[in-house]
């Protein structure tokens, strides 16, 4: 068949095999193994751009740390391909067939936004493919939406809100919460509720605002009419609440606020917030392990000075799981035997050890309670550590 | 009296047609086929733009909503009852009629309004929809969508490909005729002069609700079409961009031409696919949305009428004819 | 009653900056009858050069100079190389101003890289007065003042001289203005630089307002503004001010009343507005 | 008495098409000189090409012994050229003042004197001051256009059928008033109104298929009933 | 002999100014009027107000003795009003003959036909052709209409009118701009149209010589009100029109 032009799809791996679409199955008796190839969705373009580079930046640290540099494991050569999916379910669902038929990818990464997630999945099912899910959020992709062949490594929404309740919530604590009004939204602030109070506090209010307007006021104004101790907020969008939070006094009125620290960007934008308590996914400083110590060294080094961001580790974490599970099959890419080897399997990322959970495959992991403060030399105000939260204390209620 | 020229074009017509229907036996690389099928669907959903901006001379910023309604249509029949074909077909029929009746309403409503008004009001309609669909969570899952599986028959992508491809020639024949009708012409005389055809004895606002409801009618084919590629749906079907696509493929084919809206589709859809190509050659390439919009720019510079507008504005000069029909299709400045 | 307050001091400000926002639309859109998609762009480049340099010099003033001469000058570049060809060509404008808009808002992302900007009040602007109940922030009352400021600026030369009547009557019929002797391309080219630079002077008052300035928010506040211009009647700056406070006061006593309906709010608004009023809520020629 | 403007093989396109295909003129200073033909002739063609609205390919246009082919019509028309279009050129949104306003090159006495002058000459503008111009009727669109060429100093006029659409008495006072300004004021003019071009014509020129084909007196034309028969269809 | 059009007190006020006041008039069939008066007067809006353009701020029109008051210009069409306009109206980006064609086609009562292609109905543009050629238009039949000259416009126009072959034909200033040449054409036409019987016409035009010689009788509207009505002969004696309209190229 006429194939040509198709090599210049860039598997940025050191070998260009263009036989890769020579026989149908490799058998693991050759001599000359077939490469193991791993397409990593993600948007390099379009809003979520700096996310989906955490994430590549990390996926490509995780192979060179899991395989020590040599990007091999059992003997197979490890490949990769890289797509944007421009945060557009039509081009992820573009791209991941084009790595599934015409790149022949093992495994699938991805991706940056939950819609372009979820119109995957459907595919990993369809040809059988692990997908690994890094840095979508959605409850719904471990939930409602789940197949067996989809594992994640990024925490999902229920995990940021467990790890926020046991940030701040406790006995009697009132709580009022704002979020934009949208299903990352509304899903949040539900788990959150339901985790705040199983804690014992009291959710007082909650709100919901256009995720693009340019007045928060009368959201913020309804918060301080009801007299919460805290304001629990849940952002995402370049579009931020902070200002006026802090022009409408609300810390003056004795009510604290916490949400979850997002990356070092939109840290920037947070100076209102110091002294805010809350809690995070990631900061560099934050976890002591080998595997981070690692990772912020190279990442270092490798992007003249720069620290991993939000999502790198999530990058990494599910580079790792995958050179982790080939491992335990020895290089075998069944899927079956991987779903197998992988359900129940723990491996040890730059966030400290994750473990796919049997039931759902969702990644249980640490997440940290930290409080912003100024730091001499940083020019955003910093998560500082108050307590890692465990991952059994993080573990979301299964729902699939 | 007709032109010589109509039966050469429609020898070339055939010809492309008959390629595209080989080019599946020819080449199978999937990601080809998922590209060639998205084409078809937005030429789909190009020409049923064509008809109200390029036919009646309306603008409208809120042509997603008939999108929209085909996607979620589709997409939650699907989910909610049985993955048959005749759910599949029965969801596009249901699809149809909700676009039929909705671009009715919104027709009745907005098209006596003066031109960036209309535009400006479907606009707001369209945007309700977006709530709407955010919204009512039981129904859409909000903002993330859902997916859903699809008939058996139709999961494999070489299925879709010729599905879609029939469609887009089913829909342009039948458009084609459709602009060529007497009622077509009448389409075009109140793109010219909306007062005057009036006293010609024809009921303007009739027209145009018509040309809006078979616009809507095949634009929310399109959105089941897309839906049913994707298996997904969420709210960015509703979302302005899709209008904006609708329109840019059609100008930048040429508009009041119908194959100008393939071409703009076609153009487009491979223009992006080869720029994000060239993204991973070098990191030049890395913003490649720049190199997309100047070729926006470019594309009215050099195509002042369209693609197909222009050429057949050359082809017209070449042979140094005079004032010629085609001349009239295009629209006034 | 606090809350009344409250809610209209902010619904106003809000107004105001969705004025500031949408006057230089008023000019290009509204007067000239230019589909500027790029518009957006304008104010995302107006951002991102005020903010910049009022970071790297630490005088916001610079800032907002460096921003409305950012304006002018992309001002002049477009309206040169771009809008002149395409005058009266709505098909032509919607399609080479969306290029435009992509090559703008992807060469923000070139030169100061795709995160997000913060952008900081200044201090003598920061914080808020309290009265009672009553909060009001300082920069938002910066913000009213400008824009009445601007609004009286424009509406005066549009009123006092011929400008405004020529941009009018140059775009009904371009050749009859110049046969009486004026030089409407070059009228036409001011005008689009004056409106650029108010639009880059939305993008940059913008910025401390919700303290980060990105690359996309040109296309969501574009259409905001078109909102206004059009349901404001088009070209009528007088229009467009009331329409841009009728849109952020029933955004603020929505999101507090009715929240339900805060997110279609504006759609609503619109769609109200023009079934009723289907000219715009200015008369026709109202200036 | 001096060359006012001329004309030399002037040729002009639209498009692709070949419209004036060789028009000379010769105007002089203080006179009027109308430009006779049938429909399609290209006599507005020459007015707008005068203008600088088509721009002619070849052949070279004098003012007042100055080249002035090629310049930009607000050049052109700066220099002191009046023009009153076929099509009136009102604009439509502007009221009747407003579409003064923008004509007014001064603002000067003078510039009320004529003003004064104008409304005089045609009440109904005084009348329908604020009135927008796309509501006025045929004939008073047609009296605004001719004001609007009136209120500036020009010193030359180009009318393309001022008559038409306005009542005979209304034509009698155009004509008068041309005939006042004539001293002050060279006037090209395009009319079919035979009466009136003949009664306040100096001399005329006839256009036919984009070429001038005959010129003289028109008292010379006033005379031959041959000329006007074969020429102009009229007895 | 019956009126075929009728008014019954047709006022119409534009803000202050009544623009028509209190006119009635009535025209029996087969009969040819015309209307003069000065600029201004309200014969261009009186048109509008027997063409369904504008509606009255008070009175009412009647067709062959039915109240049309409240009708459209789509429906007045199609029970029998035909209209030129005084400012050339036409579709500019299309052709002559589809300009045309586009007329007859809807006599034809093809209206909401979808599905045919509009080439079948030769016969539309034969009769096209035809009615090109009455009007000394069909060299320019391929020309698109908005690169004709004036004159030419003027003749499309008229063209247009006759092939909506109604009873009652309103012409507003149908030769204005024509010239002098052609003129005598149209009026042939003109002519012949009356002779064919069964039309009415009615005339608006400033040029009296050409209403003298083909009215049956006129009509002065002065200041949006009806000042005379009566043969040629008694209108041009009347004084008032005299002083008023006429002025001294007619003495
Ligand atoms: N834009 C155009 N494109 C093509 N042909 C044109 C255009 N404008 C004018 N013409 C043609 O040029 C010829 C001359 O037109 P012009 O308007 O100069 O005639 P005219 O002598 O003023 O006629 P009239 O007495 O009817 O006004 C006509 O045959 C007309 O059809
Ligand atoms: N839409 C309108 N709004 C306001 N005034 C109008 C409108 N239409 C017409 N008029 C006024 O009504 C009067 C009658 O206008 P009309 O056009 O009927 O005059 P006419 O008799 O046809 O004159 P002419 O011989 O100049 O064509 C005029 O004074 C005109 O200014
Ligand atoms: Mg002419
Ligand atoms: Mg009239």
């Amino acid at each position: 068949s006429n194939s040509t032009g198709k090599n210049e799809e860039n598997t940025e791996s050191t070998n260009n095999a263009g036989t890769s679409n020579s026989e149908g199955s490799s058998n693991s008796s050759d001599d000359k193994k077939d490469p193991i190839k791993i397409g990593v969705l993600a948007s390099l373009s379009g809003a979520l751009e700096s996310y989906g580079k955490q994430t590549v930046k990390g996926f490509k640290l995780g192979l060179e740390y899991a395989t020590e540099g040599t990007m091999e494991v059992a003997g197979y050569k490890i490949e990769y391909v890289i797509e944007d999916t421009e945060t557009k379910p039509e081009v992820a669902i573009q791209k991941a067939t084009k790595m599934i038929e015409d790149d022949r990818v093992d495994f699938l990464i991805g991706s940056s936004s939950s819609a372009d997630t979820l119109a995957v999945l459907p595919l990993a099912e369809e040809y059988e493919k692990i997908m690994i899910v890094e840095p979508a959020a959605a409850d719904s992709i471990t939930g409602a939406d789940w197949n067996k062949y989809i594992f994640r490594t990024a925490r999902n929404s229920s995990q940021d809100a467990v790890a926020g309740a046991a940030a701040i919530a406790g006995d009697g604590v009132k709580i009022a919460t704002l979020a934009p009004d949208y299903a990352f939204g509304r899903d949040g602030i539900a788990a959150f509720k339901e985790a705040a109070e199983k804690l014992g506090a009291d959710i007082v209010h909650e709100e919901y605002a256009d995720p693009a307007a340019t007045d928060f006021t009368s959201n913020i104004q309804k918060i301080i009419d009801a007299k919460p101790d805290y304001l629990y907020v849940v952002w995402a969008g370049a579009n931020t609440p902070w200002n006026q939070i802090a022009d409408m006094k609300v810390q003056e009125k004795g009510i604290k606020i916490s949400t979850g620290a997002p990356d070092i960007a939109a840290l920037a934008t947070m100076d209102a917030l110091i002294g805010m308590e809350g809690f995070t996914v990631y900061y560099h400083t934050l976890p002591k392990n080998e595997v981070n110590d690692w990772l912020v060294k190279k990442h270092n080094s490798r992007h003249n000075g720069e620290a991993p961001d939000l999502f790198t580790p999530g990058g990494m974490s599910a580079a790792i799981a995958i050179v982790q599970a080939l491992k335990n099959t020895d290089g075998d890419t069944d899927v079956n035997k991987l779903i197998s080897t992988m359900e129940g399997m723990s491996f040890d990322t730059p966030k400290g050890k994750m473990t796919f959970r049997k039931e759902d495959h969702q990644a249980l992991q640490a997440l940290y309670a930290i409080r912003l403060e100024k730091v001499d030399g940083v020019d955003y105000p910093v998560p500082v550590l108050m307590r890692e939260l465990t991952p059994e204390e993080t573990a979301p209620p299964v729902r699939n | 009296m007709l032109p010589k020229n109509s039966s050469k074009t429609n020898i070339i017509y055939c010809a492309v047609a008959f390629l595209l229907i080989c080019y599946p036996f020819l080449n199978d690389s999937k990601s080809m086929l998922i590209l060639f099928t998205q084409v078809f669907i937005f030429a789909v959903f190009a020409m049923s733009y064509d008809i109200l901006l390029g036919f009646t001379g309306i603008v409208s910023f809120g042509h997603a909503m008939f999108f929209g309604i085909g996607a979620y249509t589709t997409g939650i029949f699907l989910k909610r009852f049985d993955q048959t074909i005749l759910i599949l077909i029965l969801s596009i029929l249901v699809a149809a009629i909700i676009a039929g009746v909705v671009s009715y309403i919104v027709g009745l409503l907005s098209l006596r309004l003066k031109s960036h008004f209309y535009a400006m009001l479907t606009l707001a309609f369209s945007g309700l929809f977006l709530v709407a669909a955010e919204k009512w969570r039981s129904l859409t899952y909000g903002n993330d969508g859902f997916t859903f599986p699809i008939p058996d028959a139709l999961k494999d992508r070489m299925t879709l490909y010729f599905v879609t491809l029939f469609l887009m020639i089913i829909v342009y024949i039948a458009l084609k005729r459709f602009t060529q009708s007497p009622l077509g012409r009448v389409l075009q005389a109140i793109r010219e002069n909306e007062p005057r055809v009036e006293s010609l004895g024809y009921a303007v606002i009739h027209y145009k609700v018509i040309a809006s409801v078979v616009a809507g009618v095949i634009a929310s084919f399109a959105g089941s079409m897309y839906v049913l590629t994707l298996r997904f749906v969420n709210t960015s079907v509703f979302a302005i961009d899709v209008t904006l696509d609708a329109l840019l493929m059609t100008i930048i084919g040429g508009v009041g031409t119908l194959v100008g809206a393939i071409i703009g589709a076609g153009l487009i859809e491979f223009a992006h696919h080869w720029l994000t190509g060239l993204a991973k050659v070098h990191w030049i390439f890395e913003r490649w949305m720049i190199f997309f919009g100047i070729l926006y720019i470019l594309a009215v510079m050099f195509f002042p009428l369209g693609i197909v507008g222009t050429i057949k504005l050359w082809a017209i000069k070449r042979k140094g004819k005079k004032a010629e029909v085609v001349k009239s299709e295009k629209i006034a400045g | 009653m606090d809350v009344l307050i409250n809610l209209s001091i902010n619904g106003l400000a809000t107004g105001m900056l969705i004025f500031l926002l949408a006057a230089g639309l008023t000019l290009i859109f509204g007067l000239m009858d230019v589909l500027n998609f790029a518009h957006g762009g304008l104010f995302a480049w107006g951002a991102y050069a005020g903010i910049w340099s009022y970071t790297m010099t630490g005088s916001f003033l610079m800032g907002i100079i460096c921003a409305l001469l950012a304006g002018l000058l992309l001002g002049l570049l477009m309206e040169k190389f771009i809008i002149k060809p395409v005058y009266g060509n709505h098909i032509q404008q919607i399609l080479i101003t969306l290029g435009v808009m992509i090559v703008l808002s992807e060469m923000l992302k070139v030169v100061w890289g795709p995160n997000q900007l913060s952008a900081k009040t200044p201090s003598y602007l920061a914080g808020s007065w309290e009265f009672g109940g009553v909060i009001m922030i300082k920069y938002r009352l910066f913000i009213i003042v400008i824009g009445f400021l601007v609004f009286f600026t424009v509406y005066y030369i549009l009123k006092k001289t011929k400008i405004g009547l020529i941009v009018r009557a140059g775009v009904m019929n371009k050749e009859m203005v110049q046969a009486l002797g004026i030089n409407i391309k070059k009228i036409f080219m001011l005008v689009f630089m004056v409106g650029s630079s108010m639009a880059a002077l939305g993008g940059v008052l913008l910025g401390p307002y919700s303290g980060v300035i990105y690359a996309e928010m040109g296309m969501e506040f574009a259409i905001l503004a078109f909102i206004v211009v059009v349901i404001g009647g088009m070209g009528s700056i007088k229009g467009s001010l009331f329409a841009a406070i009728l849109v952020g006061l029933s955004g603020a006593f929505m999101a507090y009343y009715v929240p339900d309906l805060s997110l279609a709010v504006n759609m609503l608004l619109m769609a109200v507005v023009l079934i009723f009023r289907p000219q715009g809520l200015s008369q026709i020629n109202g200036l | 008495m001096t060359l006012h403007l001329k004309l030399d093989a002037v040729e002009t396109y639209i498009d692709q098409f070949h419209i004036l295909q060789g028009v000379s003129l010769e105007v002089k200073r203080g006179e009027v000189t109308v430009l006779l033909g049938r429909n399609g002739a290209g006599k507005t063609t020459t007015l707008r090409s005068i203008m600088g609205l088509n721009p002619p390919a070849k052949g070279t246009i004098e003012y007042s012994g100055e080249n002035i082919t090629g310049l930009a019509t607000y050049q052109i028309a700066a220099k002191g050229i009046g023009y009153v279009p076929e099509d009136q050129g009102i604009f439509g949104e502007l009221t009747v003042e407003e579409n003064m306003k923008v004509a007014m090159k001064k603002d000067n006495e003078q510039t009320k004197e004529r003003l004064d002058y104008i409304l005089n000459l045609f009440p109904d503008l005084k009348k329908f001051w604020k009135r927008s111009g796309g509501n006025l009727s045929g004939g008073q669109k047609q009296m605004l256009s001719i004001a609007r060429a009136y209120v500036n100093d020009n010193d030359l006029l180009l009318i393309d059928e001022p008559s038409k659409g306005l009542a005979p008495i209304v034509v009698e006072k155009v004509m008068e008033s041309i005939q006042e300004m004539k001293s002050k004021t060279t006037i090209v003019l395009v009319e079919q109104n035979f009466i009136m071009a003949s009664t306040i014509g100096d001399h005329f020129y006839i256009i036919d298929d984009g070429r001038t084909i005959l010129h003289g007196e028109m008292k010379e034309l006033k005379e031959d009933e041959n000329i006007r028969r074969q020429y102009l269809g009229i007895a | 002999m019956t009126s075929i059009i009728e008014t019954k007190d047709l006022t119409i006020a534009f803000g202050g100014h009544i623009a028509v006041d209190s006119v009635n008039f009535s025209v029996p069939s087969n009969h040819f009027k015309s209307i003069i008066g000065p600029n201004g007067a309200g014969k261009t809006t009186f048109f509008n107000l027997l063409s369904g353009q504008l509606t009255p701020t008070k009175g009412q029109v009647f067709l062959k003795g039915e109240d049309i008051t409240k009708l459209s210009p789509t429906e007045r069409t199609r029970k029998g009003i035909g209209r030129s306009f005084q400012i050339t109206n036409v579709f500019p980006n299309l052709t002559v003959l589809e300009n045309v064609r586009l007329a007859v086609q809807s006599v034809a009562g093809v209206r909401y036909q979808m599905l045919r292609h509009f080439r079948k109905y030769r016969q539309f543009e034969e009769k096209a052709y035809e009615i090109l050629r009455l009007v000394l238009l069909d060299n320019k039949a391929g020309a698109v209409a908005k690169n004709l000259a004036h004159g030419e416009k003027r003749k499309l126009e008229i063209a247009m009118l006759l092939a909506l072959e109604t009873e009652v034909l309103l012409l507003d200033e149908p030769t204005a701009g024509m010239s002098l040449e052609e003129v005598p054409a149209i009026l042939d036409v003109i002519k012949k149209i009356k002779a064919d019987g069964n039309r009415t016409i009615i005339l608006i035009e400033h040029k009296m010589d050409m209403i003298l010689d083909l009215s049956d009788s006129l009509m002065v509207l002065f200041n949006g009100r009806f000042l005379a009505d009566g043969t040629p002969e008694e209108i041009m004696n009347n004084e008032t029109v005299q002083t008023a309209y006429l002025g001294g190229l007619y003495e």
